[in-house]
């Protein structure tokens, strides 16, 4: 998993090209690489998780041994946390907004309140998964539990490396260390977020919802 | 990389307090001085230039070319007498593994992607590629990856489940040693460094063409690599679920492929073939994109259709997805989807027929000149034509259900391979090492060389045709001096000819090694347009400056650099084609307009760094979980590092350092 | 004479030694020996370093020279205020209560221990670079931000998930809905309320979230200990509840909220039905439409039967997995594993492999519906 | 690559003296290396002797063609080109960018052949696929490195089956009929393939898969299993046996038998006891008891990872054993019972192996020391991933006389 966190500050954190630096607009696209990559990165992510939602979906109801989604699942709870995640796009755009008319205060505002809810999801899925441990589903009990400890896992994942991105945007900003276009590494954060946020609605329909 | 404009030096004082003589801070700093320098063996190590990490991708890729071959001589070897015992049966499937995932993962795609690095920038007219520090990185990556993949072979043998490591007998219950973890973390590795290379390459030539340089403009190597960039981009990741599902049921118990709990084992051949059809035309398509430059520049003329060549080039990476299955005709998947993916598989022989056409129409009507480049680009062409069709019967799924797993395959995708994929990659070697390192590759040994390869390759693979037709499976570690039941079955004479054939080849790369160690030694100086090429990376010295261009050209048409040297002009035989310039002319005429402001990035400790963590964090995961947390530490720090190192060095970083009031901006973020 | 840097990798050597003795002699078993070795080469790390910094004289020629030592600005200006001698302290202190109470405030003590030295040094390092002291924070920022910013963030991220998850786990179940959503909801407000004041401060604003986070850390550390809800495991069917002989409640508790349908429905071995009038039948996977009363099963096979209840009462299929005697030569009872019991319309797999010929059981193998008589499947296993 | 079937019906079937003659032909002249492929080849893909073969190869032979000609005259147009455009000092060509027209033409045509060459190959498909006209039903599995039939109650075309028969290694099927093989594994994947007779299907372990199986005439076809299965992969073998409805019904009564004791005393007798202290534990022979009158139970389950082993009951009947990889009929015997007429064959084959055609040498090595003779997956010591069960069969350490009773025993399996 540590390979991910390999892609994703890469991409969403820069580097010069050949280019002169003081037009770094000049591309045939008109995009910047950085954000054509972030696009590019996003597009790969798709099929990332495309093969495990298709794991996840080829084994629905398989499984031996263990309790089976429906046995386990807490709708209602999870339903609030995705709503939190859906605010936290909410909240994303309002930091991308702030950024963009350079209100450095309320970019970092939202940037950490975006952060927060983001911590509070990913909580509320520490402790989904600690409670469906102690109901009898381990990551080794059966395909259902495989496949979908390694699904969601790997979106938590996915959230909490958003969520060290967020902050340490916070942290380099109140420490003037952007001296680049600042609106636009809030951008491509906030293209990851949204892109994660879009991944766990897909995950929830398919995942939580239709079996039920 | 040097920065090629820096402020000017001043005195070496710093600080505003007393003490004029105070210690100076780069030197006090010792080590942690930022790379700065443009010569030596640490310009290599911590490069960013792509011509340099071009170099290096490409003298790896050799390296496990060589290991890879050796690997398939032992495999001939034993397969050169009846019950042979030049290696065990653990032994010979640990070797056809590794003979395979190293050709593909370590030779063929990174020497693609050396060519790749070295010339597309230098063809669309740019300075760099798009991230310079990432494009170290997936280098670094690449060659930890690789030897971490192969220091299996000293840490308990190496992985044994053949290269499409089909489950369950890549569990751990089938394949016990740790030869399968080393696999899958050592393609973990290497597809990170293909995937986050995909992102710079497509976000470079997407970006930084130069001035009026429209796509349909650009040469078909520059097309073809960003096909095949587009194919790593959606192909990695579906490797990367199949590896992380299989490690995951290795290393932590997962029951993705437990047949016992339900469990199909056809998820990981869709998993794996869905990247696997693809990674063919990764392999391919950059060898096709060479010949289509090698081609038109011995044949004097344009490449034929060039829109043609172009969409097929897409159309094959985009049907390309579409075919996974017919790996898999005899897995049973059900007529409909096997009748599907057999017509699917034949669609995908439109464009490649295309292709070929196309470069033999180009041929026609030329003034062809046959150099050893030119010679390998036509064995392209006979060879690919003989994979070509011999895979057209496997795409008859009735056919391929007698075929497939049969020597006859090994024969096809051989000629596929090595005669399309290979042969192009030699194709490019001896067309592009007089721009690459200012000398030609001799021509004489070049011809023994190609001569002995085409021989070499016919003698091995035609052989198999017979041997699968015959009946003979793949992957066996013997064959027998007489079958069970019959007595009668003769494998020998074609088994002993393809032993010979092998040899044969290795031969012809021996002399490759020897021309390389005589040009370095013996050559003179190349000329600075040996072939009369005709694109754009021909504008400028060989090998190139650090920053490529004097002057970013602007671009007109099509084999720009041909029609800044031919016009066509008016005879008395009507229209003829005249040189009017010299390439000397051309490019001094670039060198009087060079760019005044020219910025580079500096080189970066970090990409070494963070690749060096991952190759921890595997043997952590294969051996002790700490470990892994040490690599996980470094490879934070190192990302960190990284996101919040400027662009361009501080003056500080130099020696002496230039100091004062540095205009330079940090990278954007940090 | 020594440098100012290996003095100080000669001391952390020194220490990591002693430490090394300590650990090894009052830790036993592996994790003393993890412990030991772990600690020896971090001495021989020091070591190491040492000796580079020896060598190299600190990478600096003229550091050697004293009287540049003793010149330079840095030397002479005041060393500013530090928070980690402290921090030090205490994580030593930490140290030493780990050794002899438990392990986990050992660890975190050595972490604190190693991120303050960690700290100290550079900082140390730093104040000595140049005259500069602007300088010399932007070196000390450079070496170390790559290092905070990831684990302030990480362990910050990991320390409020950490205590929302442990809130959650201790509070009600039902109510645990309630506080999550309140929670976001005020994190979301409190967000709007301070972005729309525009007059509160930075400082302010930053104080208030923080004081708000550390409340919730606070009561997170608090839930912990005083531990969580009860959490019941699923029961599993077993072969009573499959033969139908368990009570009503334990039953029920298996079929409750069951799966009632599979994605991929390929090839198993059989497709067994339960019509609506309560007719068992199975087809056989490669041949048509012929319904069969009577499988052969090969041995040892993971063998996946599909199970489709047409009829209106929920149903369960069972498989009769016969009766052996027991290794001391009792009568054992008979085995049998089942779906849960599907509602109409229901489909599940039901997966078996039987290892012994039916010469072995004393009673069929067989595939029955409990609860629908005179109706099985017979499995043939030769 | 493009081998016409000429040259390999035409000189049929070779008695194993002209291999010498084959290796001759390697050091003479190439028209003597193309005799030498044309070998004899019992899996050669070209030469189909049932039903659903032929289909194939009706449908590939004209692709082989057509093949061997686009790349013939592609090879040609090339060659040509580089004769007659060499560089010999003429001008530097037009520039032409190339002629759309033509361009066209040349997509379109191989669309059509490939359009030409699509319709039959999916009729064909799908008649090979056909389940639904199936006579006779046998489930095959496949482990490591062996292949079990176990044939289902019920009619197996003229013939009743009324118990199942287990057997290993060689398939009797009877003639002319639909028989449909349920293929599935029960560790890694294997693949079943029997040239003649059918293309090949993967065995998947928890997968069911069916196989078409047709054999016009009364004969021996032997096949290898063709997906990757570990160690001893290429001695993982099997054959499929024909035989006319009258002598398969022979074959089956033979099989339900029922089991003939040795002689008290005898020598057999004595590998009798031998089997049952060393053997049974995994190989089943049908009706075999204990002193005490209660039936001879195998756990292989217990001591091999797939859980089952071949059984043994009617080893005789077979023509060889481990895999179908080493003969029990002596060379002479085989060759025999190899070119005999369709007519004939049946008879032979029943006739099982008799002591005279009986060939010692393998099977004696066999008992001696397994993995010697076939790589497996066996050390005791080295068993920690399969949690102490064997791939395959160990080294019993049986001493030389255990093995004269054993063998003497087994001849009488038939």
């Amino acid at each position: 998993m540590a390979d991910i966190a390999v892609h994703d500050v890469d991409h969403a954190h820069t580097d010069h090209g050949g280019y002169d630096d003081h037009a770094p607009h000049a591309t045939s696209t008109g995009l910047t690489n950085n954000k054509l990559s972030m696009w590019l990165f996003l597009g790969s992510e798709c099929l990332l998780f495309g093969g495990l939602i298709s794991t996840y979906m080829l084994y629905r109801g398989r499984h031996q041994t263990g309790p089976g989604p429906d046995q386990i699942f807490d709708i209602p709870l999870t339903s609030v946390s995705s709503f939190i995640l859906l605010m936290s796009s909410l909240t994303m755009v309002l930091a991308v907004n702030s950024a963009k008319r350079k209100d450095d205060r309320n970019t970092s505002l939202w940037l950490t309140i975006t952060a927060l809810l983001g911590a509070l999801f990913v909580g509320g899925q520490v402790y989904e998964f600690t409670s469906f441990y102690h109901e009898g589903l381990g990551f080794t009990t059966s395909l259902f539990g495989s496949s979908f400890y390694t699904l969601t896992g790997f979106h938590g994942v996915h959230v909490t490396l958003g969520i060290i991105m967020l902050m340490v945007v916070v942290f380099i900003m109140q420490r003037d260390r952007i001296t680049g276009d600042k609106a636009e590494v809030v951008e491509l954060v906030g293209l990851y977020w949204h892109f994660v946020d879009v991944v766990w609605v897909i995950i929830f329909t398919l995942v939580y919802l239709i079996p039920s | 990389m040097a920065i090629i404009e820096r402020p000017a030096a001043v005195p070496a004082t710093v600080g505003s307090v007393a003490a004029p003589e105070v210690v100076t801070p780069t030197q006090a700093l010792g080590v942690f001085r930022r790379p700065v320098s443009s010569s030596g063996w640490k310009s290599w190590l911590f490069t960013v230039d792509h011509k340099k990490l071009g170099i290096m991708y490409g003298a790896v890729a050799l390296f496990f070319f060589l290991v890879g071959g050796v690997e398939a001589l032992l495999i001939r070897l034993q397969l050169a007498a009846p019950d042979n015992t030049v290696l065990s049966a653990d032994q010979y499937n640990q070797m056809f593994t590794m003979h395979a995932t190293t050709m593909v993962f370590l030779f063929v795609m990174p020497m693609a992607a050396a060519f790749a690095n070295y010339f597309l920038p230098l063809q669309i007219g740019a300075r760099d590629v798009a991230f310079p520090r990432i494009n170290a990185l997936g280098f670094w990556l690449f060659l930890f990856g690789g030897l971490f993949l192969n220091s299996s072979w000293l840490l308990g043998g190496a992985a044994d489940g053949g290269w499409f490591m089909y489950s369950p007998n890549s569990s751990a219950l089938f394949s016990p040693s740790h030869g399968i973890d080393f696999w899958v973390l050592g393609l973990q590795i290497t597809g990170i460094a293909s995937l986050i290379g995909a992102l710079n390459l497509i976000v470079t030539v997407l970006n930084m063409r130069a001035p009026g340089m429209k796509l349909m403009q650009m040469p078909v190597f520059t097309w073809m690599v960003l096909v095949v960039q587009f194919l790593l981009l959606f192909a990695m990741p579906v490797i990367t679920v199949a590896l992380f599902l299989l490690s995951f049921q290795r290393n932590f118990g997962a029951t993705f492929f437990d047949v016992n709990q339900g469990a199909d084992p056809l998820l990981w051949q869709h998993l794996f073939w869905i990247f696997g059809h693809p990674e063919v035309y990764i392999i391919i398509l950059p060898s096709f994109g060479i010949i289509s430059e090698v081609l038109p520049t011995f044949a004097r003329k344009p490449l034929f259709g060039y829109k043609f060549v172009v969409f097929s080039g897409a159309a094959i990476g985009f049907v390309g997805w579409g075919v996974w299955a017919h790996h898999m005709f005899a897995s049973g998947l059900g007529p409909v989807s096997v009748a599907v993916f057999s017509v699917a598989t034949m669609l995908i022989a439109i464009p490649t027929g295309v292709k070929i056409v196309n470069w033999t129409l180009t041929l026609w009507g030329g003034k062809l000149w046959f150099t050893t480049a030119m010679l390998y680009a036509i064995g392209v062409i006979v060879l690919f034509t003989i994979g070509g069709v011999s895979g057209v019967t496997h795409a008859v799924a009735p056919s391929d259900t007698q075929q497939t797993d049969t020597y006859h395959i090994v024969a096809h995708f051989h000629y596929v391979i090595v005669g399309g994929a290979v042969m192009g990659l030699f194709s490019g070697f001896y067309y592009w090492w007089p721009k690459m390192f200012g000398k030609m590759l001799s021509e004489r040994l070049g011809k023994w060389n190609f001569w002995l390869m085409f021989f070499g390759v016919n003698l091995t693979f035609g052989p198999m045709h017979i041997l699968g037709l015959q009946g003979q499976p793949r992957r066996m570690v013997v064959w027998p001096e007489k079958l069970t039941g019959d007595g009668f079955f003769d494998m020998h004479f074609w088994n002993q000819v393809a032993s010979v054939g092998s040899f044969v080849i290795g031969l012809g790369v021996l002399i490759f090694v020897i021309n390389i160690f005589w040009t370095w030694k013996k050559a003179p100086l190349a000329p600075l347009d040996p072939w009369d090429a005709r694109t754009l990376e021909w504008i400028t010295a060989s090998p190139p400056k650090e920053h490529n261009f004097d002057r970013i050209p602007t671009v007109h048409a099509l084999d720009e650099f041909f029609h800044r040297k031919y016009e066509e002009m008016d005879t008395e035989d009507g229209p003829r084609l005249v040189k009017v310039k010299s390439a000397e002319e051309v490019l001094a005429e670039e060198e009087s307009h060079a760019d005044a402001h020219i910025h580079l990035p500096s080189p970066s400790y970090w990409p070494i760094v963070l690749s060096a963590a991952l190759p921890i964090i595997a043997y952590g995961v294969i051996y002790n979980l700490m470990l892994s947390v040490i690599g996980t530490a470094i490879l934070l720090l190192a990302v960190f590092g990284w996101c919040l190192e400027p662009s361009v060095a501080d003056d500080s970083d130099y020696d002496p350092p230039a100091g004062g009031d540095s205009t330079k901006e940090l990278a954007t973020l940090g | 004479m020594f440098t100012t840097g290996s003095k100080l990798f000669l001391g952390a050597t020194a220490l990591s030694i002693v430490s090394a003795i300590v650990f090894g002699a009052s830790v036993g078993g592996s994790a003393g020996m993890l412990g030991t070795i772990g600690l020896i080469s971090v001495s021989v790390v020091f070591a190491f370093l040492a000796g580079i910094n020896l060598f190299t004289r600190d990478g600096n020629l003229a550091a050697t020279e004293s009287d540049v030592e003793r010149n330079a600005a840095a030397a002479q200006a005041g060393v500013g205020r530090s928070m980690w001698p402290l921090a030090a302290a205490l994580g030593a202190g930490g140290l030493v209560v780990g050794t002899i109470s438990k392990p986990v405030v050992f660890k975190v003590s050595f972490i604190v221990l190693l991120a303050a030295a960690a700290e100290w040094m550079v900082q140390g390092f730093s104040e000595r670079v140049s005259a500069d002291s602007k300088y010399n924070e932007g070196i000390r920022k450079r070496l170390l931000h790559p290092l905070e910013f990831p684990l302030l963030a990480s362990v910050g991220a990991a320390v409020f998930i950490y205590s929302f998850s442990r809130i959650m786990l201790n509070i009600d179940k039902d109510a645990g809905r309630w506080v999550f959503m309140v929670i976001g909801a005020i994190i979301t407000a409190v967000g709007f309320v301070f972005a729309a004041k525009r007059g509160m401060g930075k400082s302010t604003v930053a104080g208030i979230i923080t004081v708000g986070a550390l409340a919730l850390v606070g009561v997170g550390i608090a839930s912990a200990v005083s531990g969580q809800h009860p959490i019941e495991p699923h029961p599993a069917a077993t072969a009573a509840v499959c033969l139908g002989t368990a009570s009503e409640v334990q039953i029920e508790e298996v079929d409750a909220k069951a799966s009632q349908s599979v994605a991929a429905k390929s090839n198993p071995l059989a497709n067994v039905y339960l019509t609506s009038d309560e007719q068992l039948y199975a087809l056989n996977t490669g041949i048509g439409n012929v319904q069969y009363h009577e499988i052969t099963v090969p041995r040892s096979n993971a063998v996946h039967v599909l199970f489709h209840n047409d009829s209106a009462e929920p149903r369960r299929l069972t498989v009769h997995l016969g009766t052996f005697k027991a290794k001391d030569g009792s009568e054992g009872s008979e085995e049998a594993e089942c779906t849960t019991a599907l509602e109409k319309g229901g489909t599940a797999f039901l997966s078996f492999k039987i290892n012994k010929s039916q010469l072995a059981s004393s009673t069929p193998y067989r595939l029955t519906v409990p609860g629908v008589e005179d109706q099985e499947i017979k499995l043939l296993v030769p | 690559m493009d081998r016409s079937k000429e040259t390999v019906s035409t000189l049929g079937r070779m008695p194993s003296t002209r291999r010498h003659w084959s290796r001759a032909a390697l050091l003479t002249s190439v028209g003597l290396m193309l005799a030498g492929c044309a070998n004899n080849a019992p899996q050669d893909i070209f030469e189909p002797k049932g039903e659903n073969s032929k289909k194939i190869d009706t449908l590939q032979r004209p692709v082989f063609y057509i093949a061997g000609v686009v790349a013939l005259i592609v090879i040609g147009v090339v060659g040509y080109a580089m004769w007659k455009f060499k560089d010999r000092g003429q001008d530097i060509p037009e520039q032409t960018h190339g002629n759309p027209k033509l361009e066209i033409a040349l997509t379109i045509l191989p669309a059509i052949i490939l359009a030409g060459i699509s319709v039959p190959t999916v009729i064909t498909v799908f008649q090979l696929d056909k389940k639904t006209d199936a006579e006779c039903i046998i489930n095959v599995t496949g482990q490591q490195w062996w292949w079990e039939y176990d044939y289902a109650t019920g009619q197996c075309g003229d013939v009743k089956i009324d118990k199942p028969i287990v057997t290993a290694g060689e398939l009797v099927i009877p003639e002319k009929t639909n028989v449909l093989l349920r293929i599935t594994s029960r560790d890694v994947i294997h693949s079943y393939w029997i040239p003649a007779l059918n293309g090949k299907r993967d065995a998947v372990p928890g997968r069911l898969h069916t196989l078409r199986m047709q054999a016009d005439q009364p004969g021996i076809y032997t096949g290898q299993c063709t997906e990757f299965c570990g160690l001893s992969h290429s001695r993982m073998r099997q054959a499929a046996v024909a035989l006319t409805a009258g002598d398969f019904q022979k074959w089956v009564d033979n099989q339900m038998k029922d089991y003939v004791a040795p002689e008290a005393g005898s020598l057999a007798a004595e590998g009798e006891a031998v089997f049952t202290a060393n053997c049974s534990k995994c190989h089943q022979i049908n009706d075999l008891k204990n002193a005490d009158g209660s039936p001879v139970l195998s756990e292989p389950d217990l001591y091999v990872v797939p859980g089952v082993a071949p059984n043994l009951s009617h080893l005789m009947n077979r023509t060889a054993f481990a895999g179908w990889t080493f003969d029990l009929l002596t060379d002479e015997c085989r060759v025999k019972l190899w070119n005999a007429k369709p007519a004939d064959f049946g008879a032979m084959y029943l006739k099982g192996i008799t002591p005279e055609c009986f060939e010692q040498v393998a099977l004696r090595d066999w008992l001696r020391n397994p993995p010697g003779m076939k790589p497996m997956f066996v050390d005791p010591n080295n068993l920690s991933s399969t949690g102490g069960k064997y791939r395959g069969m160990p080294n019993l350490n049986l001493k030389p006389d255990q093995i004269d009773q054993l063998i003497a025993y087994l001849l009488g399996r038939n």
